[in-house]
């Protein structure tokens, strides 16, 4: 964090990530929110570039922006009236509510850790040349065995899904159904 | 997924790469699949049988030109044998000959066209359709050749025709006859074989034959279902009973087959041609007819083969110079009886190639 | 009679286009000024080969900043000639980052250009017709009248739309076209993103372009662009997978996410990915079409149904912007393609003589050259079979695949046989498996080429009439 | 034949028959097509076309049915006598074919149709004033009715002038005359 090009960066990505998550929560229209939404999410891709970790960063792209995002327009468009106001929703206090309580967590956690770069674990240890190669490192040595549960927890509800949605019968002709519902 | 609150209103139409002219379809749909299909024409409606009450038998050729402005020919001819029906007048022989040779590149025309903007429906990006324009533009030189006309040929008179070939007009035929099968063959190996072609129109909109002879279709449309039904053979007009030709009929009655059918009636015209240009006889091309035709009180109703179908024409006189009653039975319109049928059930782009295989030409529809 | 054949009467147009001089009378019609600038500069410029070719071969280039045959060379020395003079270290990395930025968007600038035109005079040789040829010699300066028509064209907001989203997505979506570009290294040294996730990078960089054609059909409050875009995302979705696949197959191959080792690897060993692993480069390269929407997958702007799409109510430079970034997507999935699959800048030790950035450029030509060949030929398939090929078919075979190169390549990471014969195993064995497992797959799917066939029943006097003679056909 | 057998299976159906048509009454029109349809005599299995004719005081339905088979054609009539608001049985019951023509007849004539199961103007847009195949459509200025009486310019004293002579070229010669001198030497046969 000595370069000063990195500490611009920082607090650009962050206001403008602290500002789009505001505005996620202020705008009127449902698809405006979720347009913030990838704002905050690339913004947070960016503050983990700063960190020089180039690996969460492309994760985070690669799957909040790209992927997340997507599966948020579906459920928007499957949603009638999807550009109606999201202001007046019943889930407003208890968001609210937890969101709070996530905020103090990640505060709680924060002001907790040793961020000390020569005492902190794991971190002094990498000169940063990327991380791909210690995550690849941990995730099939360390934590090999939360890895594969993981593995298998996603397998496994990917062929729910497929049993869920398979052999509905539809009132259609099943030969030209498309593959969007 | 019952979710859509609203229904999902799609206007196909009436400009729309897909449609063939000015034709709408608005559709009722869910996800990809269409709930309703409601058919709406009469853009390029032009009140031609009203229009007609006021013109002579003669000046009403050029209508039938701008009814089926891509099967002109078999339009002219429909009306002037339908008129030499009623009043007697004969054509000469060469003259009958030269219908056959013009109908018949009208055929192949117009198959050309349906058969190419079918192509594109399924996507290819109007390269088929641009090969099938090769020997339409040679033919349609031919019609220029000869009447100075490429679309709305105007081309045959009661008792004959308006003009004989001029010289260079056989040997043009000839080479287009002769590379007729070249380009025939170099097709059926383009598309034929083509995996995402046959996945696209095989089991696609099939129409039994019950539901076609029901519907009133004609021609290929009811060819392709399997009835072997053709009025050059059935009621032979001009000298068709002088050919010998085959009628190609489908096993499915999917676009495919309808597809196929038109392809094989271009080979089958390439017979009739060939054997026309070898039979015609010399002589004059037109008889001379009195200007002051006048029909005897009466009607007939008189249909040829287009290449849309049974083009008839039901034709009521008074006596007067012009026609009491002057009713185009247009294929185009009743092939489309059941378009509805055929797309509620099915996807949108399985309805695009259903349509474009009934080959619909708006100015026929219309009238 | 005439004595020859008449020819077929030219209208004034083909008349004029037969008029017109060929290749040989213009060159002769050149004024003689021309001539010998002409000459005097093809002279100086075979000279200016010829010596590097010199140099080339005495290897005075090795490593020199004047090595034509990796431009990186020569910004490397520019930061460290800026560094020896004291400049600050940032100053210098923003000027080399803005040269390679500069590059790789004239380059891709110049890509657009040239391959608008190439699409279109490709395309109209494929259709029999001549294609632009008015503007400019050959019709080259076609794009540019393109462009500065399109700009000229009014902006219609259609009514209803909702104007915020609706400025986004032209813009939105150029950036994963750009960005894309950057990990993709044009030579040894020439490789401005030299990250070691470039793979996930590449996957990550296209998965933005779908909320771009997202919010383009839904802010248009148009249901051709509504339909357009579900289609569009639900392709695009779909289609990651098998291309996460085919690309995992190559990293485990080469061990490595850096793009630059994997086109390494492969001029180390002589050998390109596309004959170890057939398939992934089929399934990359037939993902990849549905995935940019080209012909045979461009369901999500299939003009003969949905008009144009996503697009359909943009208007003017908008459009232009999509159209554009259609063919830069193209251009982009050549360079992709290229650079895991077809060795990137190397061809077989050529790249010892010729720049690699040319050698790429050629390949990206080429993978070019065969998108605009498909959009030629093939019509397209409908969306319910798409979604079938991808999760039905390419999915499956691809995670088979992907188990398959893990076992070859920890067999190669522990085999002291020579590299070329275990590798050409691996082809053959691949190929092999590809063919027979395609041919299991498709017959458990049910296909049968020899049931689609069928031609018509040509019936002669006989039997002609309704739907007895019908029934009779259909019994024979 | 065909009046026979109609009368003798459905009595009173016909009313009126010649050579070329049959006549039958306006309600049993549905009743006669399928008789028809139904009938192995006749098979009239396809409705090939279906118009209507303006008489000023009726309406006559024509109905030309065909059988494929047989290949045959039966023409029948139905003569509707209330010229202000024309009613007849839909004959789409029997012949899908007959959905599309009786829309059109029903658009131009006003001929509406019982049963029909979407009776819409087709053609014109809904709102249209009047139905334009009816003879009345629009009565003109000055009397002028549709139809016409005479020839323009027509010689009444040189009667057998004749028709295909007329297109004169620039120098006076016809146009026939001129393109049969022209092709002499190539009619087919001889010419290539």
């Amino acid at each position: 964090m000595d370069s000063t090009g990195i500490v611009i960066g920082f607090w650009v990505l962050s206001g403008l990530s602290v500002v789009s998550a505001l505005l996620v929560l202020l705008a009127r229209n449902l698809l405006h929110s979720l347009v913030f939404l990838v704002v905050t999410f690339l913004s947070m891709a960016g503050l983990f570039i700063t960190l020089s970790a180039d690996f969460i960063a492309v994760a985070q792209i690669l799957i909040y922006a790209g992927s997340i995002s997507v599966l948020m327009v579906f459920a928007v468009m499957l949603t009638p009236l999807a550009s109606r106001d999201n202001g007046n929703s019943i889930y407003l206090l208890p968001g609210l509510l937890g969101g709070l309580g996530i905020a103090a967590l990640v505060g709680f956690v924060a002001v907790d850790t040793d961020w000390d770069e020569r005492t902190g674990e794991g971190l002094a240890a990498t000169d940063f040349p990327g991380t791909v190669n210690a995550i690849g490192d941990l995730l099939l040595g360390r934590y090999v065995l939360a890895f594969e549960i993981a593995s298998v927890l996603l397998l496994f509800a990917l062929l729910g899904a497929i049993v869920l949605v398979h052999d509905r019968p539809r009132s259609g002709t099943a030969a030209s159904e498309g593959g969007d519902d | 997924m019952t979710t859509s609150a609203e229904p999902f209103v799609l206007n196909i139409g009436p400009q729309h790469p897909s449609t063939h002219g000015v034709f709408r379809l608005r559709v009722v749909m869910d996800g990809e699949i269409i709930r309703d299909l409601d058919m709406i024409v009469g853009y390029l409606h032009r009140s031609m049988e009203k229009l007609a009450e006021e013109r002579t038998y003669t000046q009403n050729i050029p209508f039938t030109d701008r009814a089926d402005y891509l099967a002109a020919m078999t339009g002219n001819l429909g009306l002037a044998i339908a008129v030499e029906r009623m009043t007697g007048v004969e054509a000469p022989d060469r003259a009958e000959y030269l219908r056959v040779i013009f109908a018949e590149l009208q055929r192949i025309a117009s198959h050309a066209m349906a058969n190419g903007t079918l192509i594109s429906d399924a996507g290819a990006w109007q390269t088929p359709l641009l090969y099938m324009f090769r020997e339409r533009e040679k033919i349609l030189d031919l019609f220029e050749m000869t009447c100075g006309a490429r679309l709305t040929t105007n081309y045959m008179r009661i008792g004959g025709v308006s003009f004989e070939p001029p010289a260079e007009f056989w040997p043009a035929l000839q080479e287009l006859m002769d590379e007729m099968p070249e380009r025939t063959d170099e097709y059926a190996s383009l598309l034929l074989d083509n995996e995402i072609f046959l996945a696209r129109t095989r089991n696609v909109g099939i129409i039994t034959p019950e539901d076609a002879i029901n519907g009133s279709l004609s021609g290929p449309a009811l060819r392709g279902s399997g009835v072997p039904w053709d009025l050059r053979k059935a009621e032979p007009y001009c000298v068709y009973d002088r050919f010998d030709f085959d009628v190609p009929v489908g096993t499915v009655g999917d676009v495919y087959d309808r597809f196929m059918v038109r392809m094989e009636e271009v080979k089958q015209s390439v017979r009739i041609i060939k054997q026309a240009v070898e039979q015609i006889p010399p002589g004059p091309h037109k008889n001379d007819i009195p200007l002051a035709l006048r029909p005897e009180p009466g009607e007939i109703y008189s249909r040829v083969e287009s290449p849309r179908g049974e083009i008839g024409f039901y034709l009521v006189s008074d006596g007067t110079p012009a026609p009491y009653r002057f009713h185009l039975r247009s294929p185009a319109l009743i092939n489309l009886t059941l378009l509805r049928e055929l797309g509620v059930g099915s996807s949108l782009p399985d309805a695009v190639v259903t349509l474009g295989s009934i080959d619909i030409v708006l100015g026929e529809i219309d009238r | 009679m005439s004595e020859q054949p008449m020819r077929r009467p030219a209208t004034p147009m083909l008349q004029q286009i037969e008029d017109r001089p060929g290749v040989r009378e213009m060159l002769l019609g050149v004024p003689v000024p021309f001539k010998v600038f002409g000459a005097v500069f093809g002279l100086v410029g075979a000279l200016v080969m010829a010596f590097i070719g010199y140099l080339v071969v005495d290897g005075r280039l090795e490593g020199e900043w004047y090595d034509v045959r990796d431009l990186g060379l020569a910004v490397q020395s520019l930061r460290e000639w800026l560094t020896d003079q004291g400049v600050d270290h940032r100053i210098t990395w923003i000027i080399t980052g803005s040269i390679g930025g500069i590059g790789i968007m004239s380059v891709l600038g110049g890509w657009l250009l040239i391959g608008s035109w190439v699409e279109r005079r490709v395309l109209a040789k494929f259709q029999i017709r001549m294609g632009p040829n008015r503007t400019g010699p050959f019709g080259l300066l076609q794009p540019i009248a393109d462009a500065v028509k399109l700009m000229s064209k009014e902006i219609v907001i259609p009514f209803g739309a909702d104007r915020f989203l609706y400025y986004i997505p032209p813009v939105l979506i150029f950036v994963p076209a750009m960005l894309g570009w950057a990990p993709i290294p044009w030579a040894p040294n020439m490789n401005y993103l030299d990250i070691d996730v470039g793979v996930l990078y590449v996957i990550a960089i296209s998965s933005i372009g779908v909320l771009a054609v997202f919010l383009a059909g839904w802010s248009s409050n148009n249901h051709y662009s509504l339909l357009g875009a579900m289609r569009t995302v639900a392709m695009m979705v779909s289609y990651e997978i098998p291309i996460s696949l085919a690309l995992l197959s190559v990293v485990l191959l080469t061990g490595s996410m850096n793009l630059g080792e994997i086109v390494a690897w492969q001029g180390h060993y002589h050998v390109w990915v596309i004959f170890l692993i057939p398939f992934a480069a089929f399934a990359f390269l037939f993902a990849s079409t549905a995935e940019i929407n080209r012909t045979p997958n461009d369901i999500g702007e299939a003009e003969s149904e949905i008009v144009a799409g996503f697009y359909t109510e943009y208007s003017g430079m908008k459009a232009g912007l999509f159209m554009g970034v259609e063919l830069g997507h193209a251009i982009l999935v050549g360079a992709v393609m290229s650079t895991f699959f077809l060795g990137g800048y190397t061809f077989f030790g050529l790249e010892e003589w010729v720049p690699g950035y040319l050698i790429l450029a050629t390949k990206i030509g080429a993978v070019y050259f065969l998108f605009v060949w498909l959009r030629g030929t093939l019509p397209r398939f409908r969306l319910d079979q798409l979604m079938g090929f991808a999760w039905k078919f390419l999915i499956p075979l691809g995670i088979i695949q992907a188990f398959i190169v893990a076992i070859e390549a920890s067999v190669f990471a522990r085999s002291d046989a020579p590299a070329l014969i275990t590798l050409g195993a691996f082809g053959v064995v691949n190929l092999a498996i590809t063919v027979v497992l395609v041919r299991f797959w498709a017959d458990r799917l049910g296909y049968s080429p020899a049931q689609h066939r069928t031609v018509p029943t040509l019936v002669s006097d006989g039997t002609l009439g309704g739907l007895k003679a019908a029934q009779k056909i259909r019994a024979t | 034949m065909v009046a026979q057998a109609l009368g003798a299976a459905l009595p009173g159906v016909v009313t009126a028959s010649n050579d070329e048509w049959v006549e039958v009454a306006p309600d049993r029109v549905e009743d006669a097509l399928r008789w028809l349809h139904d009938s192995d005599q006749f098979d009239a299995a396809q409705l090939s076309n279906l118009t209507a004719v303006d008489r000023y005081d009726r309406f006559e339905v024509v109905y030309h049915l065909q059988s494929l088979d047989l290949n045959h054609q039966i023409a029948l009539k139905a003569i509707v006598t209330d010229h202000e608001d024309p009613v007849l049985p839909s004959a789409y019951p029997v012949y899908k074919g007959a959905l599309l023509q009786e829309r059109e007849v029903f658009d131009l004539m006003g001929i509406r149709f019982a049963n029909h199961p979407d009776l819409r103007r087709i053609l014109l847009w809904e709102g249209f004033p009047g139905h334009p195949l009816r003879k009345d459509w629009m009565g003109m200025v000055g009397g002028h009715t549709s139809g016409l009486r005479g020839f323009p310019f027509e010689n009444k004293e040189a009667p057998d002038r004749i028709m295909n002579a007329g297109n004169l070229v620039e120098h006076g010669e016809s146009l026939s005359a001129q393109t049969r001198r022209n092709v002499e030497g190539a009619q087919p046969g001889q010419g290539h």
